[in-house]
């Protein structure tokens, strides 16, 4: 009788009814595991800012796994840089980090001009320096818009595509394009800056800091706000350099280290700014580093037109051949992107084109900290840590 | 007979003429969400179809009729029909109690509030059954998620009320207004704030509108659905803003009562209160977090809100009643 | 035949007729929507005994809750074993132990009320004086106050029991 | 073979004579493994260590736990292909010192079937870049813990940034590609 009744439980157990008691290393436990529900999301998934794709291994809603699968944007732009000359490549840079075109063609530009030992105009480099701190303000404008509309925020969405409106404006009177601009040349700019760019410039810098008191008001203090990112995604400074993060995502964990500072390059030793950097290692933290870097920025454009306002006039391209030819070597020049370090790897065989070329895109090392991040939280937690990154898939894939 | 057959034609004629109201609110209750957020946002909303895009919901009610209707081959069919068919009834028949003046209500109830909660609590179920019949992981995790908040703040919600039930000692509604010669907003505050809360949990609006957050879960319950199917939750959703905002203003500000204006016309102006209200919330704040949000329910809202019953009950015994 | 026995028989009918198919649906999720139209015809003829607070309650509490949890369930188990899925224990000679003492009750009870003339506590009259919702209160914190804290009391044991089955059950 | 390229650099490298022991951390690793280092480059205030394969995971370590170089972290692993070489492959390491902020350029040389260590135990973000360095040049790293390809589809043919890969895919992918979605056009 006892062994019929215990036949009949087994039966019950094998067919994974929730009945009768578990106990550890029971002979039942693996047919009544529960079972990780495993979750696809994107790359056509609204929140994952462009094609990233994840898989989510998910016990409720508590992430247990996760991997991250990338180069659904793949281009091939390494490659495409073997067969192209020095100039033909600057518009491709371009397309890398599409929300700060700029500053993807200042660290090209500068590693050719390293690689060849160009000089470039003085004017020329405050130019570029104030067209890649517009870059970078609009850059995080954008962040801050998806990362906000991320976690349900919908009008800070709309506020800062406002003021991001103007800086394309800018973008457009200087250099013909909005997004994707190709403004600088090896050894300068494409052309100097039309009649009363600057004075626009100026005005906007009167404006943007009032505008991010308009954010502050919804998201500083908002207790809503402040629950959803406040100890989610930790990441300790250590891990993170292991990990390969950099910019504004590793001075949220408190690491003092900005190459425009570290490592100056262009005219950043000659002005005055300070580097954002918060220890919270968290995803409220980074939100402080670059909110405070939008403001620190506008600071640095306020020098650079002041400068080009008291000093008219002057070439902004240096003389570089059409047929270029750089030395035989290598190079690396990195340059502080608004997503993190930047570098641009070239070798030269001395022909017109690059032997090889690598890019360093701050948004794939980036992107390698997100399991770490996320392992632990929940589905929603995902997408605000995905948002504290702030990655772009066009350099991620290349 | 014939005082039955006029009964039935009179409450015929009451049914269209609310339903059809009721119908044409909700559409264009999109069209004055999207309009007040466009605002707020520094934008122009709905612009281009008719003056000032007046025509945009039965534009947007066209194109949903014509969609292509389709149904994922992982789910099941039969639950997948039922269910936006089951959200839109519940929604709809909650109108049936509502008494938008002293007299113009299709039925009156001695028990108008329980209807709409027992109502409303069955309206959950189309939700449940459509993230789970739809065959895709998002849409059951919105499913799951709407179920546990929903039951969860349906006792809020249900409990918040009971305070001003008790002062005015009925379960209808209207006995419920005509015993506010003061509005039970200035007896309950508590109950209001937790009423409004716990409705903004029920409609799934911002910040609590998890089961549908689209930065996590690309739509929720509704990711499958498409054309008439999704017409049927949205019109469902909004119908049950609708709802709450009227409930409210029963129970705390006294329903059709005021000065000068015809009763109708204050209720309307009261509903519209708590509507613009819901929307203002959306445009202003983030998204909680599910688990967050539950913790604020249970270990927030219930103890005051229990706590709320229990002075009302003691002042009540004492006093005899205001 | 009056209007409201028609209904009556037509709400009996498929209150009986969805009952069974509660039964009998082997699809775990057909079966729960048939139990809550069961439920719900159930609450229509209390609306036509005039027992609107019960009809309220049978549907707010008995339909909503209980059928939503019970879906609630369903949904955690993936959808190909919720069709395998047979839960029988063995527990039939019980079952239908219970049924025939259920069917014994109430034709006690209703043998009782046809000749007996014993019509309980809540009689219509009793209804129609103070409103059915102040009558039942009436008699559940009068008469039955015993058993209704009693029945609380099980409530609130069964409900930590569940809290504490969850927690165990996460801890490890 | 053709060594011309070397030789050009080394002409334009060293036109004046360099003292590499200036460099701390030519200092440490000839301190520690006199054998490890090949060659020495200057170039453009770039240094340039080759390393041999062999010491190349030692080498890390000693740079990143060093009190005085603190190379704690990783910029890129890149992959080079010089089909012409005797040793075709040369990857090269960057290295960042946060607390410095200097730079290092590690070299190693890979002949066609050659492993390289890799540096995963070091700095955990080089996963991802030497995943990335297989999948462009199919370079293998012993003890990697998740060799995969990373950019590309699981299945694809052949390693793109090769010399010999040409542009447009490999010969013939275009016209199957073509082909393939072709048809299903047409079928619509």
């Amino acid at each position: 009788m006892a062994k019929k009744i215990e036949s009949k439980v087994i039966d019950v157990l094998k067919r994974g009814t929730p009945f009768g008691r578990l106990e550890e290393g029971d002979v039942f436990n693996e047919n009544l595991k529960i079972e990780d529900v495993w979750i696809n999301m994107g790359p056509q998934h609204p929140s994952t800012h462009g094609v990233l794709r994840l898989v989510l291994a998910l016990q409720g809603e508590r992430i247990v796994d996760m991997e991250v699968v990338i180069g659904y944007l793949h281009r091939g732009t390494e490659k495409l840089a073997e067969f192209r000359t020095y100039h033909q490549f600057i518009p491709l840079t371009d397309r890398l980090d599409y929300l700060a075109s700029p500053a993807m063609n200042f660290g090209y530009v500068l590693a050719v001009e390293k690689l060849a030992g160009i000089e470039v105009p003085i004017r020329a480099e405050y130019i570029r320096v104030l067209m890649a701190e517009l870059a970078r303000i609009s850059s995080h404008l954008l962040w801050l818009a998806t990362h906000a509309l991320d976690i349900g925020a919908m009008t800070v969405f709309l506020y800062c595509f406002r003021e991001r409106e103007m800086i394309l404006d800018l973008f457009e009177m200087a250099t013909g394009g909005r997004l994707i601009t190709t403004y600088y040349r090896i050894g300068g700019v494409a052309n100097d800056l039309p009649d009363y760019f600057l004075d626009r410039c100026e005005e906007f810098c009167e404006i943007f800091p009032k505008r991010v008191e308009d954010y502050d008001a919804l998201l500083y203090s908002n207790r809503i706000w402040l629950s959803r990112t406040v100890n989610i995604a930790k990441i300790s400074a250590e891990k993170g350099l292991a990990l390969g993060l950099s910019g504004p995502s590793i001075r949220g964990s408190g690491v003092n280290w900005d190459l425009r500072r570290s490592n100056p390059y262009s005219v950043y030793d000659k002005l005055d700014f300070e580097v954002a950097v918060f220890d919270g290692c968290d995803v409220y933290a980074r939100y402080l580093v670059r909110r405070k870097e939008m403001l620190e920025s506008c600071k640095i454009v306020k020098q650079c037109i002041e400068w080009l306002k008291k000093n008219p006039g002057g070439e902004v391209q240096a003389k570089v051949p059409k047929v270029f030819k750089p030395p035989v070597g290598e190079v690396y020049q990195a340059v502080e992107a608004p997503k993190g370090e930047l570098g641009f790897y070239i070798v030269s065989d001395g022909s017109q084109r690059p032997y090889r070329l690598k890019i360093r895109a701050p948004s794939f090392a980036n992107l390698m900290s997100l399991p770490e991040m996320c392992k632990g939280h929940l589905v929603a937690d995902v997408v605000a840590a995905i948002g504290s990154i702030d990655v772009v898939l066009g350099e991620v894939d290349r | 007979m014939d005082v039955l057959m006029s009964d039935i034609l009179t409450a015929l004629i009451r049914i269209i003429v609310v339903f059809a109201l009721a119908l044409l609110t909700v559409a264009y209750l999109t069209y004055l969400e999207r309009k007040v957020i466009g605002h707020m946002q520094v934008r122009m909303g709905p612009m281009r179809v008719g003056p000032h895009g007046l025509l945009q919901p039965i534009a947007d009610g066209l194109k949903l009729f014509f969609k292509e209707d389709i149904v994922p081959t992982e789910g099941y069919r039969l639950t997948f029909y039922f269910a936006p068919i089951l959200c839109l009834v519940c929604a709809l028949i909650l109108f049936a109690v509502i008494p938008f003046d002293a007299k113009f209500m299709i039925s009156r109830l001695n028990i108008g509030l329980l209807y709409i909660l027992s109502i409303a609590s069955v309206g959950v179920m189309g939700i449940i059954l459509a993230g789970w019949s739809s065959g895709s992981k998002y849409s059951l995790l919105g499913g799951l998620r709407s179920a546990a908040q929903i039951f969860s703040y349906e006792i809020f919600l249900g409990f918040s009320l009971m305070g001003p039930l008790m002062i005015a000692g009925s379960l209808d509604l209207v006995k419920i207004v005509e015993a506010q010669s003061v509005p039970f907003i200035v007896y309950q505050p508590v109950a209001f704030v937790i009423y409004l809360i716990a409705a903004l949990g029920e409609i799934n609006r911002v910040p609590f509108d998890l089961p549908e957050a689209e930065s996590e879960l690309v739509a929720g319950f509704h990711t499958e659905y498409s054309g008439m199917k999704f017409a049927y939750f949205f019109l469902a959703e909004y119908a049950n803003m609708i709802i709450v905002s009227a409930i409210a203003t029963i129970v705390f500000l006294a329903g059709w009562k005021g000065p000068i204006l015809p009763g109708w016309m204050w209720f309307l102006i009261k509903m519209f209160i708590f509507i613009y209200f819901f929307i203002w919330v959306r445009a202003t704040f983030p998204r909680y977090r599910y688990d967050q949000f539950m913790r604020i329910g249970w270990k927030i809202m219930l103890p005051l809100v229990l706590a709320n019953i229990f002075v009302t009950g003691v002042v009540i015994l004492f006093i005899g009643g205001y | 035949m009056s209007y409201t026995e028609i209904f009556f028989y037509i709400f009996a009918v498929l209150s009986i007729l969805f009952a069974l198919l509660t039964v009998t649906r082997r699809n775990a999720v057909h079966a729960a929507i048939c139990l809550l139209l069961t439920f719900f015809f159930i609450a229509c003829n209390y609306v036509l005994l005039e027992a609107e607070f019960l009809a309220a309650v049978q549907v707010l509490v008995y339909a909503g809750g209980v059928v939503g949890l019970m879906l609630y369930v369903i949904m955690l188990v993936r959808k190909d074993e919720a069709d395998e899925v047979r839960q029988s224990l063995g527990q039939r000679v019980i079952a239908v132990f219970i049924a025939i003492l259920f069917v014994l009750e109430i034709a006690f009870i209703s043998l009782l009320a046809y000749y007996g003339n014993y019509s309980g506590f809540l009689s219509s009259k009793m209804a129609q004086i103070g409103g059915n919702t102040e009558s039942i209160g009436a008699v559940l914190y009068t008469y039955f106050l015993l058993p209704f804290e009693v029945v609380s009391v099980l409530l609130l044991a069964a409900l930590v029991g569940a809290v504490v089955l969850a927690k165990n059950r996460i801890e490890r | 073979m053709a060594e011309e390229p070397i030789k050009d650099r080394e002409k334009a490298d060293s036109e004046v004579p360099i003292d590499f022991s200036k460099f701390v951390e030519v200092r440490k690793i000839k301190e520690k493994y006199p054998e490890a280092i090949v060659d020495l480059k200057y170039f453009r205030d770039e240094l340039t260590i080759v390393l041999k394969k062999e010491y190349l995971l030692n080498v890390c370590f000693l740079l990143r736990d060093d009190p005085e170089t603190k190379y704690n972290f990783l910029t890129e692993v890149i992959g080079v292909h010089y089909p012409n070489r005797e040793k075709p492959f040369e990857v090269v390491y960057h290295l960042y010192s946060v607390e410095y902020a200097r730079r290092v350029r590690l070299k190693v040389m890979l002949g066609e079937d050659e492993e390289v260590e890799s540096v995963y135990p070091v700095w955990p973000s080089a996963n991802w870049y030497e995943r990335e360095c297989f999948d462009m040049f199919g370079i293998r790293f012993t003890n990697h813990p998740d060799l995969r390809r990373i950019l590309l589809p699981e299945d694809w043919e052949g390693y793109p940034l090769r010399k010999d890969y040409p542009l447009e895919g490999p010969p013939g992918y275009r016209e199957k590609w073509l082909k393939e979605h072709l048809s299903l056009y047409n079928k619509l």
